[in-house]
């Protein structure tokens, strides 16, 4: 008689400390990219004030620019991006077969950039409140 | 009197550009261990040269083993020993039913991948100084436990075969061999070397979330044949149908875990890059 | 109670096994294999070297048939050995049209290259894993065919019926234990049953084969009444890692590597074994030194001695010997780069086995036998390097094709006690070898009359009652036994054999076996029980040792890897004959029987051996 | 014995497509960046700036396209997202056909809000 013991997915997740560079990269980049079709579709809504009216478009936009939340979420979104596109670089040379032994440090090259990217552009985006 | 002359047998094969890759690598990881080893020994003057084991403990039929615990076994060090010497002094000294499987002790079989430390590994190939201690020692992940550190291997079996992993072709030369040329047999090479352990499929999260997923092991296959050239074109075409399918190459989300954990050096992912590749121009060719 | 019925029943699914499997098929037979590991699995994986065979102008079968007779220090049959070099090519080019990667010249031809003992380059190799290839691409026309494999079955019986001449006995299948269920299934086999178990290494202590290598093919065949042929011819291999037994090629000797011992001699010069070669002497003469060291005080912590390479340079040994480093770092814990390795002498292969004619039969009809397990008599006393990869392929092709009905002439290699020259009953053991009780058997009491199907049934029963009995009393484990068994052979059967450490032994191996009768299996699981399986197996042990030693003993004489210190030379006026063993039920009989020297078209002339 | 490859179609397709708007992508997204956040402040945005953009053909154009790009390459990364998880059968086909939907939805509103940003209608 055998039976046998299916440990789940659960304790997977459990072991992230284990994760490499690639897997990291991996749900990092799956995470962001959820974000970003998530924002798309707010964003299309939030544009849609377009379609009453100019003043109401303008409103709109203006005084969720003026919210410090925004802003500060804005800045996540851009990180967010700057992620996905520079990971996403990563996995397009990847794809083609380029660099293939150097995917885990492009990985962290991405992070740093990102890093950089988002901190540089902090004063631009919480700028004039 | 010499009843038998020396035997040459070193390898003489052309140096490939992938080989020396691999061979940096390998040599730079050799370099760490080198380091980590002298810490080690460096513990060990310290420690009392025990090396402490926690081993996963499942049986289905057994009081007491029903529900999966971890057992602590005190294995007596010497110098060179591998995750699998300590399992089999465990077994043999301590408990008669620690089961795993393993058989050539030199990485060759392929039986005895297990998860240590968190990671894919295979018992025999892993020397105990590389590791931190104590040494966690599990079965497979993403795989059902049949016993112990013993998984079910059906479903990685399933998939290795269902790429049809058989040489095929109509035209074959009478009385003697088919040409092949080295560059050709260099580019499959290291494809060839699949030791059916298992590792990678454990390690990659889409092999984990969709079972049909053909795997890196199976999809390497499916690699060492499409890109032999005596198959001929016809054949490449038909097994690129087979990588193709919906829970084949394109599953693949580059991961690189795969890579990272084969035991015999395999370019997995690449071969699955090179693949989506192929696919894409094969599919473009109809357009 | 599950019986599975097929024509041919292949048990061991190695090199051997699946070329038995496929041949079989090819000829039309409905065919399983039933093997204790995945046939991926099996050792022949490990072999790396190469796979002897006469493809190229300048080289014909006759030559390789010279060299291997030659090599066998006549003791191989003419015949067989014939067979061997007239089928190799063919065969080989077989594994290449099925895929197999050999390594390739400029022109696109396989590469062949030269193997000790040798008079042309026809080692024909795939990278340094040449083994590992064989073993996949055969597995995969396996699967291209369909071919039904149990895997992770344990054979452990034959169904062979008990008439009292094993000449008249039949073989009808065999008893299996399903590991993973913890069932004990039937095999019924309509037209015969191959044994393609392997090597039988860990009868020693310090071996290159795997763990899985326990001699159950010839254990069982032996208890079933087949003569095991040759017994006392074990190769050793002088450059193996003492803690795993992970093989060091002589790649490195011929590169330049050198041997001492714990006083920095460099022995194989200073200590006079091999004045010219030195280091490069033949495999024997490397080995005896080594252990003459170690046992005259000189060896490294009682064990081994160093081969070191470091002067070679860091580049070159990545160039030339890349893989040797790896080997030893990974199994041994070593950089060769930096410090020298450790290696001892280690048990490697096996020449002797289940007594077979060149078609694989044994003298029980519908029993085969091929591959290491099998003594068709082709290595004689001693194997050539790459020569076992070609055996497994052309006996394996021979017997799969036999069994399943093709006619393959007859056969000239005599099998069974008919064959018979001279008994030896002079030989003076100390205790008295064989079963403890008296008639004891594996051939199912039937009075021969039961129906072939019945006569399984009744083999499973008696399995089953055996099994049963090991799981519930409580005992000795086998684990100890084993290592005492192991011990002593190392001790006493090894490289060096004296007729007093000879007669220790065997009394050593009657202890192990009076141990054994009180074993008992202390998992109670049903499932992957590997405890039980390995208590089987270490019973199979006792069996082999014991043939192992009371071969050595008989012989007197030094011959190929079988070495006397009371006997220094070669006596071909007396010992051009086989050690037969007969297991007798039980009170195991000792027996000759001449070495068939004559060839196709020649008689093969016994020579001093030296290249 | 795995034949899951009976039901063959060229999967290809999508991957592919995947990793061209990928590549526009990262070209449009990096653009349209600067331009909402550097070049003009996100903050000083009014109807009648977008309106000027807009109602440059090249511009309009680009940005129905980063549009139509955006929606395939997140609909579909999220399908794949989904199906490697060992979405199946007709769950499967559910969430398709509401991710396409989704994404129909997307570029349809999309553009009449594009067209309603050039104010020439
Ligand atoms: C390290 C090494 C290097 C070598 N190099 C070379 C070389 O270069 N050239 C050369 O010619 N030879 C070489 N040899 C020798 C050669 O590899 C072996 O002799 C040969 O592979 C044996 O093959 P086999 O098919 O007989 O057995 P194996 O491959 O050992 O297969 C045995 C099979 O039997 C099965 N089995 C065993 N017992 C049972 C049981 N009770 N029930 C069910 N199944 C069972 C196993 O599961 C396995 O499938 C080498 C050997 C070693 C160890
Ligand atoms: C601008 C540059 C962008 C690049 C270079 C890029 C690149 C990629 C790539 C290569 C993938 C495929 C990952 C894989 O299948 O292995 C991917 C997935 C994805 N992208 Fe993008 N992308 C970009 C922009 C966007 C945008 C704007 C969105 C949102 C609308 C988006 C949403 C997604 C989503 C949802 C996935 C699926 C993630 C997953 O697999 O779980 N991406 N992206
Ligand atoms: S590809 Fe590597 S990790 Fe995967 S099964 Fe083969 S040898 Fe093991
Ligand atoms: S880990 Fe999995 S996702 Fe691809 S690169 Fe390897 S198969
Ligand atoms: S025991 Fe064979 S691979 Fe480890």
């Amino acid at each position: 008689m055998s039976q046998s013991y299916d440990r789940g997915l659960i304790e997977d997740f459990g072991r992230w400390k284990e994760f490499s560079a690639g897997m990291w990269a991996w749900i990092f980049h799956k995470f962001t990219g959820w974000v970003l079709i998530g924002y798309l579709f707010t964003h299309v809504a939030v544009l849609s004030s377009a379609t009453v009216s100019g003043e109401v478009y303008t409103q709109t936009l203006q005084s969720l620019e003026s919210l410090l939340v925004v802003r500060v979420l804005e800045v996540g979104l851009l990180a967010v991006a700057a992620f996905h596109i520079l990971n996403g670089i990563r996995l397009l040379f990847v794809d083609l077969g380029i660099g293939l032994e150097a995917q885990d440090k492009a990985f962290y090259a991405a992070m740093v950039a990102t890093g950089v990217i988002t901190i540089a552009s902090i004063p631009t985006f919480l700028g004039g409140i | 009197m010499s009843t038998q002359i020396k035997e040459r047998d070193t390898e003489t094969e052309s140096e490939s550009s992938e080989e020396s890759e691999h061979q940096t690598r390998r040599l730079s990881e050799k370099r760490e261990r080198a380091d980590m080893k002298e810490r080690a020994d460096n513990d060990l003057s310290e420690h009392d040269e025990t090396v402490r084991l926690k081993v996963f403990r499942y049986d289905p039929e057994v009081e007491g083993k029903k529900d999966p615990r971890f057992d602590t076994f005190e294995v007596p060090f010497t110098k060179g020993m591998t995750v699998l010497d300590a399992l089999i002094y465990a077994r043999d000294h301590f408990d008669s039913s620690l089961t795993f499987r393993h058989s050539c002790r030199q990485a060759v079989c392929g039986s005895d991948a297990l998860f240590v430390n968190g990671r894919q590994r295979l018992g025999c190939k892993t020397q105990m100084v590389d590791l931190e201690w104590p040494v966690r020692i599990e079965p497979l992940p993403h795989a059902d436990v049949v016993k112990d550190l013993i998984v079910d291997m059906e479903h990685f079996y399933d998939q290795m075969e269902s790429v049809e992993p058989y040489f095929q072709t109509n035209e074959l030369p009478s009385g003697e061999e088919q040409r092949q040329s080295r560059e050709n047999r260099e580019k499959v090479k290291m494809s060839t070397r699949c030791i059916w352990c298992s590792a990678c499929m454990s390690s990659c999260n889409v092999a984990a979330g969709d079972n049909e997923y053909l795997g890196p092991a199976a999809i390497n296959k499916a690699y060492r044949f499409a890109m032999d050239e005596r198959e001929g074109e016809d054949m490449k075409a038909h097994r690129l149908n087979i990588i193709e399918q919906e829970h084949g190459v394109w599953r693949c989300q580059t991961q690189f875990s795969c890579t990272e954990v084969c035991p015999k050096d395999i370019p997995l992912t690449e071969h699955i890059q090179e693949l989506k590749r192929e696919a894409v121009k094969s599919n473009l060719k109809f357009w | 109670m599950t019986i599975h019925e097929h024509d041919v029943v292949v048990v061991g699914a190695g090199g051997a096994g699946l070329r038995a499997a496929i041949a079989a098929e090819e000829e039309g037979a409905d065919v399983a294999m039933v093997t204790k590991l995945h046939p991926v699995r099996s050792h022949t994986g490990a072999a790396e070297g190469g796979i002897n065979a006469a493809l190229r102008d300048g080289d014909d079968w006759e030559l390789h048939a010279y060299d291997t007779m030659k090599g066998s220090d006549y003791l191989g049959d003419a015949p067989a050995i014939e067979t061997l070099a007239q089928d190799a090519p063919e065969e080989v080019i077989q594994l290449e049209h099925w895929g197999m990667p050999f390594s390739r010249e400029d022109d696109g031809r396989v590469s062949q290259r030269p193997f000790g003992g040798l008079s042309f380059p026809r080692t024909t190799y795939a990278g340094a894993e040449t083994g590992h290839h064989l073993l996949h691409t055969m597995y995969e026309q396996a699967v291209k065919r369909g071919i039904r494999v149990y895997d992770e079955f344990y054979v452990s019986q034959l169904a062979v019926t008990d008439h009292d001449d094993p000449e008249d006995r039949e073989c009808h299948g065999c008893v299996a234990y399903d590991i993973k269920s913890g069932d004990v299934v039937g095999f019924r086999a309509r037209n015969g049953v191959v044994l393609a178990t392997g090597g039988d290494g860990q009868v020693f202590e310090h071996t290159t084969n795997a763990v899985a290598n326990t001699g159950d093919g010839p254990a069982m065949a032996y208890r079933a009444g087949v003569p095991v042929e040759d017994m006392e011819f074990v190769q050793f291999h002088p450059t193996t890692l003492p803690s795993t037994g992970v093989l060091i090629s002589e790649g490195v000797r011929g590169e330049g590597g050198i041997l001492y011992n714990s006083e920095g001699e460099r022995f194989m010069f200073e200590g006079g074994y091999a004045n010219n070669a030195g280091e490069l002497a033949s495999r024997d003469v490397v080995s005896r030194a080594e252990l003459t060291e170690v046992n005259e005080g000189r060896g490294i912590n009682d064990e081994y001695v160093y081969l070191d390479m470091r002067h070679l340079g860091e580049e070159r040994i990545n160039d030339r010997l890349e893989n040797i480093i790896h080997l030893a770092e990974d199994f041994e814990g070593v950089n060769p780069i930096d410090e020298p390795m450790p290696v001892k002498p280690g048990q490697h292969y096996h020449m002797g086995g289940i007594e077979t004619n060149e078609n694989g039969e044994t003298c029980v009809s519908g029993l085969y036998a091929a591959g290491e397990c099998a003594c068709a008599s082709v290595h004689g006393s001693n194997r050539l390097g790459g020569n076992a990869l070609p055996e497994l392929i052309v006996f394996g092709a021979r017997a799969g094709h036999h069994a399943a009905g093709r006619d393959l002439g007859t056969a000239e290699v005599d099998t069974g006690p008919s064959a018979r020259t001279e008994t030896e009953d002079g030989l003076d053991t100390p205790v008295e070898p064989g079963a403890l009780d008296t008639p004891d058997s594996d051939v199912a009491a039937d009075g021969a009359l039961v129906e072939p199907v019945e006569l399984v049934e009744r083999a499973v029963e008696r399995e089953r009652a055996r099994i049963e009995d090991m799981l519930e009393r409580d005992g000795t484990n086998h684990a100890e036994i084993r290592e005492d068994l192991q011990e002593t052979m190392t001790e006493n059967v090894n490289v060096f054999r004296r007729e007093a450490d000879l007669k220790k032994a065997l009394e050593v191996i009657r202890e192990c076996r009076e141990r054994y009768q009180g074993v008992a299996v202390s998992d109670p699981s049903r499932t992957f029980n590997t405890d039980l399986i390995h208590t089987i197996e270490t019973g199979n042990l006792i069996d082999i040792a014991e043939t192992i030693t009371l071969g050595a003993l008989a012989r007197e004489e030094f011959r190929g890897a079988h070495w006397r210190q009371e006997h220094q030379e070669r006596k071909d006026g007396e010992w051009l004959k086989h050690t037969m063993i007969s297991w007798n039920d039980g009170s195991p009989e000792l027996y000759y029987k001449p070495v068939v020297l004559e060839g196709e078209n020649k008689e093969y002339e016994p020579k001093v051996r030296s290249y | 014995m795995a034949d899951h490859y009976s039901s063959f179609e060229p999967k290809g397709t999508r991957w592919l497509l995947q990793r061209i708007t990928a590549g526009f992508l990262v070209v449009v997204l990096a653009f349209h960046f600067m331009l909402l956040h550097f070049v003009n402040h996100a903050g000083d945005i009014t109807f009648l700036g977008t309106q000027a953009r807009m109602s440059q053909v090249g511009y309009f154009l680009t940005m129905v396209s980063f549009l139509i790009a955006g929606a395939f390459h997140g609909v579909n990364g999220v399908y794949n997202a989904l199906v490697n998880q060992g979405l199946d059968g007709t769950q499967k086909t559910v969430v398709k056909w509401l991710l396409v939907a989704a994404g129909a939805l997307l570029i349809a509103q999309g553009i009449r809000v594009a067209t309603a940003m050039t104010g020439l209608f």
